[in-house]
């Protein structure tokens, strides 16, 4: 058992965190958001240039194998920055899917516009009507042809607004199925629009979009498995994201508690206002730890020990992580709530880290039918 | 003690139903149901309804407009608005400096500025916070220096709420560098057309136009209009301040958002049924409603004890606390409900004259905006953490 | 709309406090703890004589025609003063029975004891099984010649250990229904004993117990809801005495922090405790509130609207006055977990209010049922 | 990063798993289970055993009788013990006094102690605490006189818990009346034998006899019994301080009392299905199992991190304060789960000789008086008050 990163992610870390200080100030950062991408091509360029884009793909892929908690590594540095390139879009959701369903082929055919960082990919998986259910897919994917005929609507599509190739799932005769889907596709209609937290997003509506057999992703009807493996890796990334911006939520509320001045002396110096200062850091150590034990159980092929941990760190953040950046609100006053401070910008991302791959609720109900089904110990009461 | 309505309560609601259904515009009422913006206009025409009626000022006076309503009588007026859309009146001409007239301005003051105020035709706005003065507002430094018939003033006013749809700011100035904070504080009446006043929007994390900066640079100022005496602002302030903290309950408002919020909760599913019956959503919606009725009910008690002025004044802050933390809690609960499509980010569906498409559910489109939006309940009116400070100060004598 | 006391309620609070204030210290209810009965008999028969047996009881019963609201002002006194004599048992709970139900021969032959003080009524409905759900009745009424035979087991029976005469539920052909039993009933087997807070309570045994048929009180089978009306009634009393029993912890507490010194100074100087303190006393001020709404509607015959307001007060009493007591407790430090000092003994009130007539989870989803179903408001969305 | 343990760690818990299964007397993890009373001989038997196999002292220097164990190994050993019904080591010997006396007593006194503390014969008790200093410890007033070649005490200690079992007690004193608070304090060590010491029970609110008052009246101590040096006892004590606060966090005995909890939700029925599985408890038992496995891996996080003892010392008391926090939320959802049965109190089925029947299930007798005992938690130790008073002024410079 072991905590520490390892001397290859430290030195990837820091170098990712410099590249972004440099590349990725608040105004960097607002021109990027207003650009026709919506993000920054150069940071991205960089990012592929890193070989972040490579990071969890076989290497027989031309990925570098890396584990779950390396991509957690990179994305804390994406919630300190408070990065919008599609990431986790494109690699983690995407790239997953193809990476843990699809064939050598397809790995060939998908994976390696990927890692170039040259092809986009975003996973068109839940519905406007599931809510949080993985499993509620009204969309269908007909036989039509040497093909099939997809029709239905996707929901919150992330980094759908850029996406060249679409992982989109649908019911067959077998059950649900994964299907790559090209952005151009007669039939297939894309509305982009921005999340709260500046990222890039779509509604797809498929009205018969023609695919051809080798569309089909791993096996036909036994893709609810990978789907929320997947979702249970994206779920991972997306807490690391929010353990990030909750530190510099913390760092920021820190400087300021210890800068403002009123009633002649730094508001820092207010007993009551340290204590919910401590309540703040004390949140995000017990979330930090995990978010670490849900990344190092993110691989795991075994899905109630990854979707105990994944769901015990994915409804602490969505919880403790809302009160941290509500409480930090506070704490700042009136500067808090000004678009201008980027305090707001961080308290943007821990909410939509809550609103994505199952809130707070969705996954405490999982946790605890994953915790309540495990067997009894040998109960001193019932002899 | 008894909780029923009598006759005469009953009829009175109906009498107030009768009229919002006459005039409360639909186009308001609507854009108020769905969390559009309002426009000047907007605010003009409903207070304007209200002005006709009577019924635009209820707390003032009798002799100066007011209604002479019993608490309860208040409580049903202001509940029946909200039910039926109707904004909240603009407090800071009614509610705020319009009862420091009445109450310490002179003759001429009240002359000149009740009727319009009342009538809508001339719209406040407050100037107390500065950018170094937020909890520890005595320490303002905005200057005015008598120089003739005319004050000058300097500094700059800050959260300065709806300044954008105003014609006139009363302000908190120092004219008294050389004494103790709170005693060299006056209250001075601005007419934002005076040159030299200039308003900037502060944009706040919602993405919206709420608040503003005020710049005054040698602005003049007829001495005629300083409220009351010289140096005396402090206690119109703090006059002042207690009549803030009262309405900030908003249990008016909280109840008809809340009835919204349910509305939203039985269309929303979650596992195949609506999610107002799904175990945990429910419990905390229950818990919301419940904390409501208490704050109602508190509230009602309050105003119809017979402690008096003073202790209303004390426990309004009690009412203070829990109202604003109940406001966020109705949107954080709205954005919970929406589930995914509270991730969107589509500001402009907040016009009532946009023509797009939403993004999933029309209900969606505000519910994180307002979220943010209302974590300043908790800030603005004296921040819960003064409020705290004042309770244990001059209740619990700690 | 009406908050305040009425003057005669106003006279008889005041009352009421200076009997027990003067009846009632620490040593007097230590000793009446100790005594055989469980409770001061002294004080009992005062309270007869105040006319308190008699106040909810219709006037054609020798009752004084007293309201819930009328119960409530008496049980804030119990609940300051710690009372253990069987009021609530006797006359909200076993009275309360024979009052809602009951014919006027039983409202003689059963209230007119009560009402003197001489006789002690308890209600046995909750069962070992049934945790707080009333309507899980197993205990059967089956007709033996001329009236019934009981058998089964009744749990946590407040008041049991030394009641007259127990109101019964029990299961005929037709449903639920109530039977008065003597505690003398060959076949009724009584084990009392003490509760956490000092009150008696007994578990029953029934074993074939046989009642004439006049026992039956109500309509054969039509006890439920006047078995919920009583617990509503109950449950209103528990809360106002668990207000009484806040109040003196916040005025201890609020003691202690302004004469504990430590640093040099009261405690009750430091603002992080300040804030906490004006918590306690913001949670009593809209407990308050709650619990006289519920006083001034467990008359109601409505049941919805009378489960609302109870359901809304018992949920918020059990929660947040568990939360006062705690936090009290913790302000205080060392001295507050003492068994001599007094803290511990109101804490102990406030938990058992919430643990008899249905905890606050159970009044928390009945609240949630009562008001999803309550019809919706022409719905803005739905257009 | 890795969250498998490795082989030598899986070896190291089966080996820890035997142990207890041979050694641990079944009466024992009887009563724990069950949360009877133990015994004076329950506690020495126990610690007998673990003595004889080493593993009484952990932490100590190998040299002294330590295990040089990895914190991983450390964390296992207190799962499996606190798994299987093993007691608590009563801690004021082995965790407090015992670590000062190997960094900072003389020859003589580690000669003299640290064997019939390991091996359970001496036990010891913690006389910190006294009636006017709680939170405030350096006020404490109780003082040593040095008259020849022992000292002369007189004072009182309180909330000395476990008293009634000790041998020795170790007391914070004030040996300089003229220095600054902290400056004046020394520590002795007291054999309660002595004559002029008086030990009467404190009973607690649960009705259980746990901690004690102490008093000294003209208590002669040798000399020798002087811990270090004179008027720096304040630094041995803050050095103290920080080894209770790790223990304090007792993930080991949280993951245990959660598994039996886990049980009694198991046999619990709520309308109709075990109590487990209705969501509003589940969601609840969720929680305090999430925040379980976050204060556990924190631990571990910490335990193992590269900062050293310096940040693990300022860092335990985030331990501390959320560690009791859930040891009383364990105990808190018990009560609940228990239902009406949590109402009734009979204090003698604590005792685990007692022969009556309970009252409801037998797992409800002890529900509300755990709930009330844990009150403690947040208060001894150091209350959270005072840790977060450390964290702002340590952590986070404040």
């Amino acid at each position: 058992m072991d905590f520490a990163l390892t001397e290859e992610q430290q030195l990837f870390s820091d170098a990712l965190r410099k590249m972004l200080e440099a590349e990725y100030s608040q105004s960097q950062r607002a021109a990027a958001l207003d650009s026709d991408n919506g993000y920054s091509d150069a940071v991205w360029q960089q990012m592929a240039e890193m070989g972040l884009m490579a990071l969890p793909f076989p290497e027989a892929a031309g990925g570098l194998g890396g584990t779950a908690s390396d991509t957690m590594v990179a994305a804390i540095e994406f919630g300190r920055s408070l990065s919008v390139e599609p990431f986790l879009a494109s690699v983690v959701l995407g790239g997953g899917a193809v990476r843990l369903a699809g064939s050598a082929e397809q790995h060939e055919s998908l994976l390696t516009g990927v890692i170039a960082g040259e092809r986009k990919l975003a996973a068109a998986f839940l519905e406007p009507q599931a809510r949080h259910d993985l499993g509620d897919v009204e969309t269908t994917a007909e036989a039509a042809g040497d093909g099939y005929s997809l029709s239905g609507r996707k929901a919150v599509v992330l980094g759908g607004d850029c996406a060249d190739t679409f992982i989109v799932s649908a019911k067959t005769g077998e059950g649900i199925s994964l299907f790559s889907v090209d952005a151009g596709a007669p039939g297939l209609d894309v509305r982009g629009y921005k999340l709260v937290d500046g990222r890039g997003a779509a509604e797809l509506e498929l009205g018969g979009v023609a695919v051809s057999a080798d569309a089909l992703i791993g096996k036909d009807g036994g893709a609810l498995p990978v789907i929320e493996h997947v979702c249970d890796l994206a779920a991972s990334a997306l807490c690391a994201e929010a353990i990030g911006a909750i530190e510099m939520i913390n760092e920021m509320t820190l400087e300021y508690l210890k800068t403002r001045q009123q009633f002649g002396r730094p508001i820092g110096s207010f007993q009551a206002l340290q204590h919910r200062a401590v309540d703040l850091f004390l949140e995000y150590e017990h979330a930090k730890s995990l978010v670490f034990v849900a990344a190092m159980s993110a691989d795991s092929a075994d899905a109630a020990a990854r979707g105990r941990a994944v769901s015990a760190a994915k409804s602490y953040i969505g919880t403790r992580g809302r009160e941290v950046a509500k409480e930090a609100v506070q704490l700042h006053g009136g500067i808090g709530v000004t678009g201008e401070y980027q305090l707001g910008d961080y308290v943007k991302r821990v909410l939509v880290a809550d609103m994505l791959f199952g809130d707070a609720d969705h996954h405490l109900e999982r946790f605890g039918r994953i915790s309540a089904s495990s067997p009894a110990g040998a109960s001193v009461w019932a002899q | 003690m008894d909780l029923a309505f009598t006759p005469e309560e009953d009829a009175f609601r109906a009498e107030v139903r009768a009229f919002l259904d006459a005039e409360l515009p639909r186009d308001i009422a609507d854009k108020m149901h769905k969390a559009k913006r309002l426009t000047k206009d907007d605010c003009y025409r409903w207070q304007n309804a209200l002005y006709h009626r009577g019924w635009v000022s209820p707390l003032w006076p009798v002799e100066y407009g007011g209604t002479g309503w019993t608490p309860v009588q208040h409580q049903i007026f202001d509940e029946e608005c909200f039910a039926a859309g109707a904004p909240r009146v603009i407090p800071f001409g009614i509610n705020l400096v319009g009862p420091v007239i009445i109450q310490f301005g002179s003759d001429y003051l009240k002359e000149r500025f009740l009727k319009p105020m009342q009538s809508g035709e001339e719209f406040w706005c407050q100037g107390f916070s500065e950018p170094g003065s937020g909890s520890d507002l005595a320490s303002l430094k905005t200057k005015a220096v008598l120089e003739g018939d005319h004050y000058v003033v300097n500094g700059q006013k800050t959260w300065t709420t709806l300044g954008h749809f105003a014609d006139w700011i009363f302000l908190l100035v120092r004219t008294d560098t050389e004494a103790k904070q709170q005693m060299g504080i006056s209250m001075l009446l601005v007419d934002l057309a005076s040159e030299g006043v200039e308003m900037r929007p502060i944009v706040t994390m919602d993405g919206d136009h709420h608040v503003n900066e005020v710049f005054l640079d040698n602005v003049k100022v007829p001495a005629a209009h300083l409220v009351g005496e010289e140096n005396k602002g402090w206690d119109y302030a703090k006059f002042l301040l207690v009549n803030e903290r009262m309405g900030i309950a908003s249990v008016g408002q909280s109840k008809s958002e809340l009835e919204l919020l349910k509305d939203v909760a039985r269309l929303e599913r979650k596992n195949g049924r609506p999610l107002i019956e799904d175990p945990l959503y429910q419990a905390k919606l229950s818990r919301l409603e419940i904390d409501l009725m208490a704050l109602e009910y508190t509230n009602l008690r309050m105003l119809t004890s017979k402690g008096g002025k003073a202790s209303v004044g004390a426990l309004s802050s009690y009412l203070k606390i829990r109202g604003s933390e109940l406001q966020q809690t109705i949107m954080e609960l709205t954005m919970e409900a929406v589930g995914p499509y509270a991730a969107p980010w589509v500001p402009q569906a907040n016009d009532a004259d946009w023509n797009g498409m939403p993004v999933g559910p029309e209900y969606a489109s505000a519910s994180t905006s307002r979220f943010l939006d209302r974590r300043k309940t908790t800030i603005y009116g004296g921040s819960n953490e003064i409020q705290k400070n004042i309770i244990a100060k001059h209740i619990l004598n700690l």
